[in-house]
């Protein structure tokens, strides 16, 4: 199959489907029913007011925190009591929406961490890391992709924080997933890395299922294929960009002018 | 020439709880070798220390400073029975000459006993036991023990069991404490609730002032007899107050023996440290007596162990205690006094138990 | 007694029992009312640490050490100040506290203040410094003896209890300092804006800065209550508990126990903790002795096994 | 390879090649003492990787180190020189063993809870030797006959003994150094850092922090069945919170995060302890040896940020110029 | 230029280094009373440097600032903000272990003129989601929630001087539109403000007058209108 062929496939392969999920914090109800379907080559955004849930479905989809019900299946297979860890060897991705690097490690070396990850081998003990040649690559990569090249040897954690948000997402591409959550992945960086950014995840949108939580609206309807929009924990629309766009509810709950 | 000096090792407390004790301990011992002119066996003595922390872990590598480092002749320590134990042990590899001077460890003059192992001050048997014919002879019948729970609490119990199960006596609850906690309203509590006829207790230091104190302050000093190993009314009468008033324990030492010997001890020590003695102090002036009695037997040759041995087995050491023997497991045969808490002294009462030599189970001499 | 206990209805069914079960029952309370009284002195105790290490997040291994200053106060200054001020109980008390806390000014800006951007482990290595230095200054300006404090005259007295025993009424006194100092931490750490900067200090110092708060200044003040406290502490449990060199050592861990069983941070959670340890530790030696020792450490793993956080997530 | 890693790399060759030259100029004591620094050593080397390495500050390391100890006087049978071919092993699983448990149990926890957890387990096992008459109780035991290997290799002999614990000594700080550098290694430096992030990238952390849990537990044991072949004596002492603050007090002194941290860490403690100790220096007032410990502890505090291995980095940031502290404390990798 | 009087913040030839890297290269800025000023540039060029230089919180640096006409160049953090300055720094800084309430009045105080306008009450009616998560700790609120948390405590403490490092990063739209009618309403109160956003363009609108950084140094700067108009601006901004 050419890749052309899987973007206009009338029924797209889903990567990962989250069922009716549902997540209470005491009496908060963050979640209630929520219930989507990412599909390779698609980049699917989820929107919504703060503190609507977004980030606690991406914590739910990844493994971060169990679901108070629901299911999530990843790859076709039923993943809902995995942990985190062993979704993410299986071919999922995240960011985070605080950032979450190795403050104390290199930028490579935060990449190629990453990238290890892949290729774990902690019996080999007298091997030294640095001559995997598949993470090292892996981690360049990474980096290249997010606009790192020229502070690859700078501790992590003396980076602005737009280069730190930067960082993240290169964490992200390194494990090389094919399902990729994205929280606010543009969220703290400037102009240029934003085009930079979507420039990348247009990129990335063949052979990914991407879903992208975001309150640049600009970017999520340059980009997206499908929109969830989400309210307290509920779904209140879930369409086209242009749907959403003209969708008076949404308009009223989140949008406003735009 | 004159011979070299003899070097003697004092492996004793400097720091932590027991800092006290180590102090008297090398006073008693000073005083004695000042009194002989600075030489004991006809040679002079040189002193090197080392604080033992009564960490046995450390025990072995603190011995092994004195003997390989400072190639001491003598060793002369502990305070703490696990120190003691460890100190034993190298004593017994190298065939060093050993005093203890005040860890009372069974075990020392017993199991771990050798010809060039010494000991000027008990064992934990002895008090416990002299105490168990005190207890037995006054009729008492029914008895609960409490102490800590760690080797010298038990074996003093365990002496004391001995005697007093011997006088028709019975040990109805043997209680303990974990070591070093010192909470024990719970167990005074059940000590009310089993209303013995009498308590028998070991304690020491901090524990022995705390538990002087509790047992008064619960009521039942009014109403159940205390009876204790020496060590709880020793070096904490000023701490315990009135608290200790009356109380009666046995130990090889008491505060006014009234002794020619032990009233010049008394007066030189005063003078010299400008303290008053204690036990601790006469057991340090004891090992030096013992040590100057076997070096002047082999003429201050150390390495004669048999003799030194023989010579102290027939001698006959004047302490301030008063005379005692030396057994053959080389354990003090000596007189056990019963002493009584007035007016924050340990007055002698009479003696609990004369001659009284430890049996020395476990040692093969 | 053990048996009765576990099967408390076996008792009602036989009448012939009732005046052994009365026995038993009030032996029983009594053992709770020592439990009870238990738990506050270790309250009490750990008092200090609540405040240094629980809330303000410093490692603080020399709390022994500060606690054990406050017992060598009680035992050195009452003399000092009975020439000075004409004595007094309270007046003993109110000036150790005054040292302490000065002590514990200079403290704070001398060996903590720079500590607080390194490395955590970094407290655990200066208070180590602490614990010897004033372990052995105590020994040179006080002596290795172990020393009695006297209880105040007019606390002096005991009440009965049961047919054989009393009970010192000191203790209850002891308790009743507990209670306060319990309810006087609880309402200024959760109810006052001072209590709210102090924790807010533990996770962002810099932004707590920029909210105009001098947290430098701040956390000397707090350093030097903790260390008061400590002290305070201290001067009230030493006659009961005497005083004698390597207190500090014997306390400390116990303390930190104490904070972290109750959840860090939690004063209510402290207070719990010190409780359910005075039960255990009571009860344990009565019915389980074989283990008494070690029971302080099997409950404290069951709980945080249970609840990492502790008891009471701090909050 | 830069030179600063060309400096590290020599010191620890000059160290070893030091230690392996020092029984030619030492008398009998000279080399106990080393011995026993060594062990220390292997011990703070056992507790790097928990704490530098891998971020988990464990306060019951005694308890390994102890069983390793006892298990060196419990298991021979008191008639034969035991073989040092199974006896070691054997005392090094033991405490592997114990890691594994308490690991498996303590690792649901974190921070300072887990500091406490450790604690806990260690008092445990503390309670069992002092309290019941496995051990010998509070007096604790002997090790009558020390173990052999064929007729060459006596442990009985204090030379042998040493050049022995110098073989150890090299071989865990070999292997350590190896691991520090592999993916295993780099993986528990990264649940140091952030375990959070770990997971998100597919590293299951708890069975990466149990092995170095049950690694660091038998190196512990191995300085424990080393420790009490030298001495011929365990106590329940050994497995106190003491000895476990201790070693805590020597990897920080010596500097968190490196292996060298560890052994200056080991050696400058028991040098300082003996300095101070030491009458020929401080006559009488040598009782008071805790003060002069206590003082330059807290000195170190204050002048080396970073402990001992940071000393060379600072005084060539004072020569350079303005200090790079703030950056220093970053490992770039 | 206006008179020296009327600034409420002189800064002028600002250095700044963390270690031993040079971040700020002597960088001129003043802010007028009431006056809006956007402060612009790519990741990582010192924005937030140049703020937290002038709050105090950078040890290593260098120049002189003149804040309500006391030099507080050398001035520790707290003394800056306690002379009227309000910070929402990029991160949100929320203490994750204090409720949204406490987080909201533990610092609270009147303006220096005794001002009171921002209550407790005003800030949850701006922001009605902190209202439903009153007793929740910082920690456990979402991105966006914190930073209307942040942006509350702020003007909880009545500043002369607001400054606001990405005070939009995470919000709704909705809230960010909220949020600028907050900083018009601010301005118009006579309140100053120095805010960074990645929206250059929104900041562009909002502002009297911008500067543009690059490599820590100032490279455009002039009325709003004039840098947005500026052909360079493009070049520097990456866009
Ligand atoms: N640990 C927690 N305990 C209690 N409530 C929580 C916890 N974590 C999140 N919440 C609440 O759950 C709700 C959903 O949070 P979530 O982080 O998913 O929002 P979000 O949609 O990502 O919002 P934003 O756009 O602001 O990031 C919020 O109201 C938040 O306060
Ligand atoms: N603590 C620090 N130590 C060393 N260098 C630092 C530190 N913080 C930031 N830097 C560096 O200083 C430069 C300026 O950082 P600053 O945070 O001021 O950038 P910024 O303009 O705010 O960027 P952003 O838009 O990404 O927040 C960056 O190159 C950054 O890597
Ligand atoms: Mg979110
Ligand atoms: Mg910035």
């Amino acid at each position: 199959m050419k890749p052309s062929e899987i973007s206009s496939d009338v029924s797209p392969e889903v990567l990962l489907r989250g069922r009716e999920i549902t997540r209470r914090w005491g009496g908060l109800l963050a979640l209630s029913g929520v219930s989507l379907d990412l599909a390779r080559g698609s980049v699917h955004a989820v929107i919504g007011t703060n503190g609507a849930g977004k980030s606690t479905l991406i914590n739910i989809l990844s493994g971060e925190i169990p679901p108070s019900s629901g299911s999530v299946e990843l790859l076709g297979q039923e993943v809902t009591g995995w942990t985190q860890p062993r979704r993410a060897r299986l071919g999922l991705g995240r960011s985070y929406q605080r950032n979450t690097i190795y403050p104390s490690f290199s930028v490579f070396e935060n990449c190629r961490l990453a990238a290890q990850a892949a290729t774990q081998r902690p019996w080999q003990w007298w091997r030294s890391a640095q001559h995997c040649d598949a993470s090292l690559s892996a981690a360049h990569d990474a980096a290249s992709r997010a606009g790192l090249n020229d502070l690859l040897d700078r501790p992590a954690g003396l980076l602005s924080h737009g280069q730190k948000r930067q960082l993240e997402i290169a964490m992200c591409l390194a494990t090389a997933p094919q399902v990729l959550l994205l929280d606010e992945p543009l969220a703290g960086m400037g102009a240029e890395e934003t085009e930079r950014m979507l420039a990348l995840l247009a990129e990335l949108k063949p052979g990914h299922a991407i879903l992208l939580v975001e309150h640049d609206m600009d970017a999520v309807f340059r980009i997206a294929e499908r929109i969830t929009v989400m309210v307290n924990g509920a779904v209140i629309a879930s369409d086209t960009p242009a749907g959403i766009r003209s969708n008076p509810q949404v308009q009223a709950a989140y949008l406003g002018d735009h | 020439q004159a011979p070299a000096k003899l070097k003697v090792g004092l492996m004793l407390p400097y720091t932590g709880t027991y800092a006290s004790l180590g102090t008297a301990i090398e006073n008693g011992f000073k005083q004695y070798v000042a009194e002989q002119g600075g030489k004991l066996g006809g040679r002079e003595i040189e002193f090197v220390k080392v604080d033992d922390e009564s960490d046995p872990s450390k025990a072995t590598d603190n011995v092994n400073k004195l003997i390989k480092r400072d190639n001491v002749d003598v060793l002369i320590g502990s305070v703490h029975s696990g120190v003691a134990m460890a100190m034993a042990k190298v004593a017994k590899d190298t065939g060093t000459l050993l005093i203890v001077p005040n860890a009372g460890a069974d075990a020392v003059t017993g199991a771990m006993c050798a010809q060039n192992i010494f000991r000027s001050s008990f064992s934990n048997w002895q008090p416990g036991y002299a105490m168990g014919e005190v207890v037995a002879k006054k009729g008492h019948k029914k008895v609960v023990t409490i102490t800590w729970k760690y080797a010298a609490g038990d074996e003093s119990v365990r002496g004391f069991k001995e005697a007093f199960e011997k006088g028709g006596g019975k040990v109805v609850k043997e209680l303990s404490v974990p070591f070093p906690n010192v909470e024990f309203q719970a167990l005074l509590t059940e000590i009310a609730a089993t209303r013995p006829d009498a308590v028998y207790t070991f304690f020491a230091g901090g524990g022995a002032v705390k538990f002087v104190k509790d047992y008064a302050g619960a009521g039942l000093k009014k109403s159940i007899p205390l009876y204790g190993a020496g060590f709880l009314t020793d070096g904490t009468l000023e701490a315990q107050g009135l608290d200790a008033d009356g109380l009666l324990t046995t130990l090889h030492y008491a505060d006014a023996l009234g002794t020619p010997r032990d009233t010049s001890f008394r007066l030189a020590y005063a003078k010299a440290y400008k303290q008053q003695p204690d036990v601790y102090a006469v057991q340090g002036y004891d090992a030096a007596q013992m040590l100057g009695v076997g070096l002047a037997a082999v003429k201050g040759d150390t390495s004669k162990k048999a003799e030194f041995a023989d010579a102290l087995h027939k001698a006959k050491i004047d302490s301030p205690r008063g005379p005692f023997t030396i057994s053959r497991f080389n354990n003090p045969v000596q007189d056990i006094y019963l002493r009584q808490v007035t007016g924050k002294e340990n007055k002698l009462v009479g003696v609990a138990s004369k001659a009284l030599a430890d049996p020395g189970r476990g040692c093969r001499l | 007694m053990r048996s009765c206990l576990l099967t408390l209805p076996c008792a009602f069914s036989h009448s012939r029992k009732d005046e052994a079960f009365f026995m038993d029952l009030s032996i029983f309370l009594i053992q709770c009312l020592n439990a009870l009284q238990y738990g506050l002195l270790l309250f009490l105790v750990a008092s200090g640490l609540t405040l240094i290490f629980g809330i303000m997040g410093v490692i603080n291994l020399a709390h022994g050490s500060f606690y054990m200053i406050g017992a060598y106060m009680a035992y050195a200054l009452a003399p000092v100040v009975a020439s000075t001020f004409g004595g007094g109980f309270f007046a003993t008390l109110a000036v150790g506290v005054v040292l302490a806390v000065l002590l514990g000014y200079v403290l704070e800006w001398a060996f903590f203040s720079f500590l607080y951007e390194r490395e955590h482990l970094q407290q655990v290595l200066m208070t180590y410094g602490l614990i010897l230095v004033f372990e052995e200054l105590r020994s040179l300006l006080v002596g290795d003896e172990v020393h009695g404090v006297e209880v105040p005259a007019f606390l002096a007295g005991t009440l009965p209890l049961g047919e054989l025993m009393t009970y010192p009424v000191y203790r209850l006194f002891v308790s009743g300092v507990c209670l306060v100092l319990a309810l006087g931490m609880y309402l200024v750490f959760t109810r006052t804006r001072l209590g709210m900067m102090i924790r807010a200090g533990s996770t962002n110092r810099e932004m707590v800065q920029s909210l105009g708060i001098d947290i430098k200044f701040l956390y000397r003040v707090v350093f030097a209550a903790g260390l008061g406290v400590a002290v305070l502490a201290g001067m009230v449990a030493a006659p009961v508990s005497s005083v004698y060199p390597g207190m500090g050592d014997s306390v400390l861990i116990i303390c930190f126990v104490i904070v972290v069983i109750g959840g860090i941070g939690s004063i209510r959670g402290a207070l719990l903790a010190a409780l359910l340890i005075g039960f255990v530790d009571t009860f344990g030696k009565v019915f389980l002795p074989q283990a008494a020792g070690v029971l302080v450490y099997v409950l404290m793993a069951l709980i945080l096994l249970w609840k990492p956080d502790g008891l009471f997530k701090a909050g | 390879m830069n030179p600063m890693n060309h400096s590290k790399t020599l010191f620890v060759l000059l160290a070893f090649a030091g230690l392996a030259l020092y029984p030619l100029m030492a008398g009998n004591y000279g080399i106990d003492l080393v011995t026993k620094m060594m062990v220390y050593a292997i011990f703070a080397l056992s507790l790097e990787l928990l704490v530098g390495t891998t971020g988990l500050i464990c306060f019951g390391q005694a308890a390994f180190f102890g069983i390793g100890a006892y298990a060196a006087v419990l298991l021979p049978a008191q008639t034969d020189a035991p073989s040092l071919l199974w006896l070691l092993p054997a005392c090094v699983l033991a405490a592997a063993v114990y890691a594994l448990a308490v690991g498996a149990l303590s690792l649901r926890t974190k921070g300072a809870y887990f500091i406490m957890v450790t604690l806990a387990f260690a008092q445990m096992a503390y309670y069992v030797v002092h309290d019941t008459p496995l051990g010998g109780g509070t007096d604790g035991i002997y090790l009558t006959l020390k173990p052999v290997l064929g007729t060459l290799i006596d442990l009985d002999k204090p030379l042998v003994l040493y050049g022995f614990t110098l073989l150890m000594l090299a071989g865990v700080f070999g292997f350590l150094a190896l691991l520090a550098r592999s993916r295993f290694g780099r993986a528990l430096a990264g649940i140091r850092v952030n375990e959070q992030r770990m997971r998100a990238t597919g590293f299951s952390t708890y069975p990466y922090k149990l092995a170095a849990f049950v690694i660091s537990g038998g190196i512990a044991g191995l300085a424990g069945f080393l420790f009490a072949v030298k001495d011929g004596f365990v106590n329940p002492e050994m497995m106190s919170w003491h000895l476990s603050g201790a070693v805590l007090i020597m990897i920080i002194l010596g500097g968190l995060g490196h292996l060298r941290g560890a052994l200056i860490g080991a050696f400058a403690f028991a040098l300082l302890q003996e300095f101070f100790k030491s009458e020929a220096v401080f006559g009488d007032f040598a009782r008071h040896w805790h003060l002069g410990l206590g003082l330059s502890i807290i000195a170190s505090v204050v002048l080396l940020p970073r402990g001992l291995v940071g000393l060379p980095g600072q005084l060539r940031a004072r020569l350079v110029g303005r200090s790079n502290l703030q950056g220093a404390r970053h490992e770039a990798v | 230029m206006k008179p020296s009087s009327e600034f409420i913040l002189e800064a002028s030839c600002i250095h700044a280094w963390y270690g031993s890297s040079h971040v700020l290269h002597g960088i001129d800025l003043a802010i007028g009373r009431g006056e809006t000023i956007g402060l612009l540039g790519r990741n990582g060029m010192g924005k937030s440097t140049l703020i937290r230089t002038l709050l105090g919180h950078v040890t290593q640096r260098d120049g002189r600032i003149i804040l309500f006409g006391q030099d507080t160049s050398r001035a520790r953090p707290h003394e800056v903000a306690r002379l009227g300055v309000a910070y929402v720094p990029e991160g949100r800084g929320v203490f994750p272990n204090l409720s949204v309430r406490e987080n909201l009045i533990m610092a609270a105080r009147r303006g220096r003129d005794g001002r009171n306008d921002w209550s407790y009450e005003r800030v949850l009616e701006t922001f009605p989601r902190l209202k439903e998560r009153l007793s929740n700790l910082g920690a456990q609120l979402s991105g966006g929630e914190q930073q209307m948390l942040s942006i509350g405590r702020a003007l909880m403490t009545h500043p002369d001087l607001i400054i606001l490092d990405e005070a939009t990063e995470g919000l709704a739209p909705l809230i960010v539109l909220d949020i600028w009618n907050v900083i018009s309403a601010i301005r118009a109160s006579g309140i100053a403000t120095l805010i960074v956003d990645r929206d250059y363009r929104k900041v562009l609108a909002q502002a009297d007058r911008a500067l543009v950084l690059q490599k820590g140094q100032v490279v455009l700067q002039g009325n709003a209108d004039a840098v947005a108009a500026s052909p360079a601006l493009a070049d520097y901004l990456g866009v």
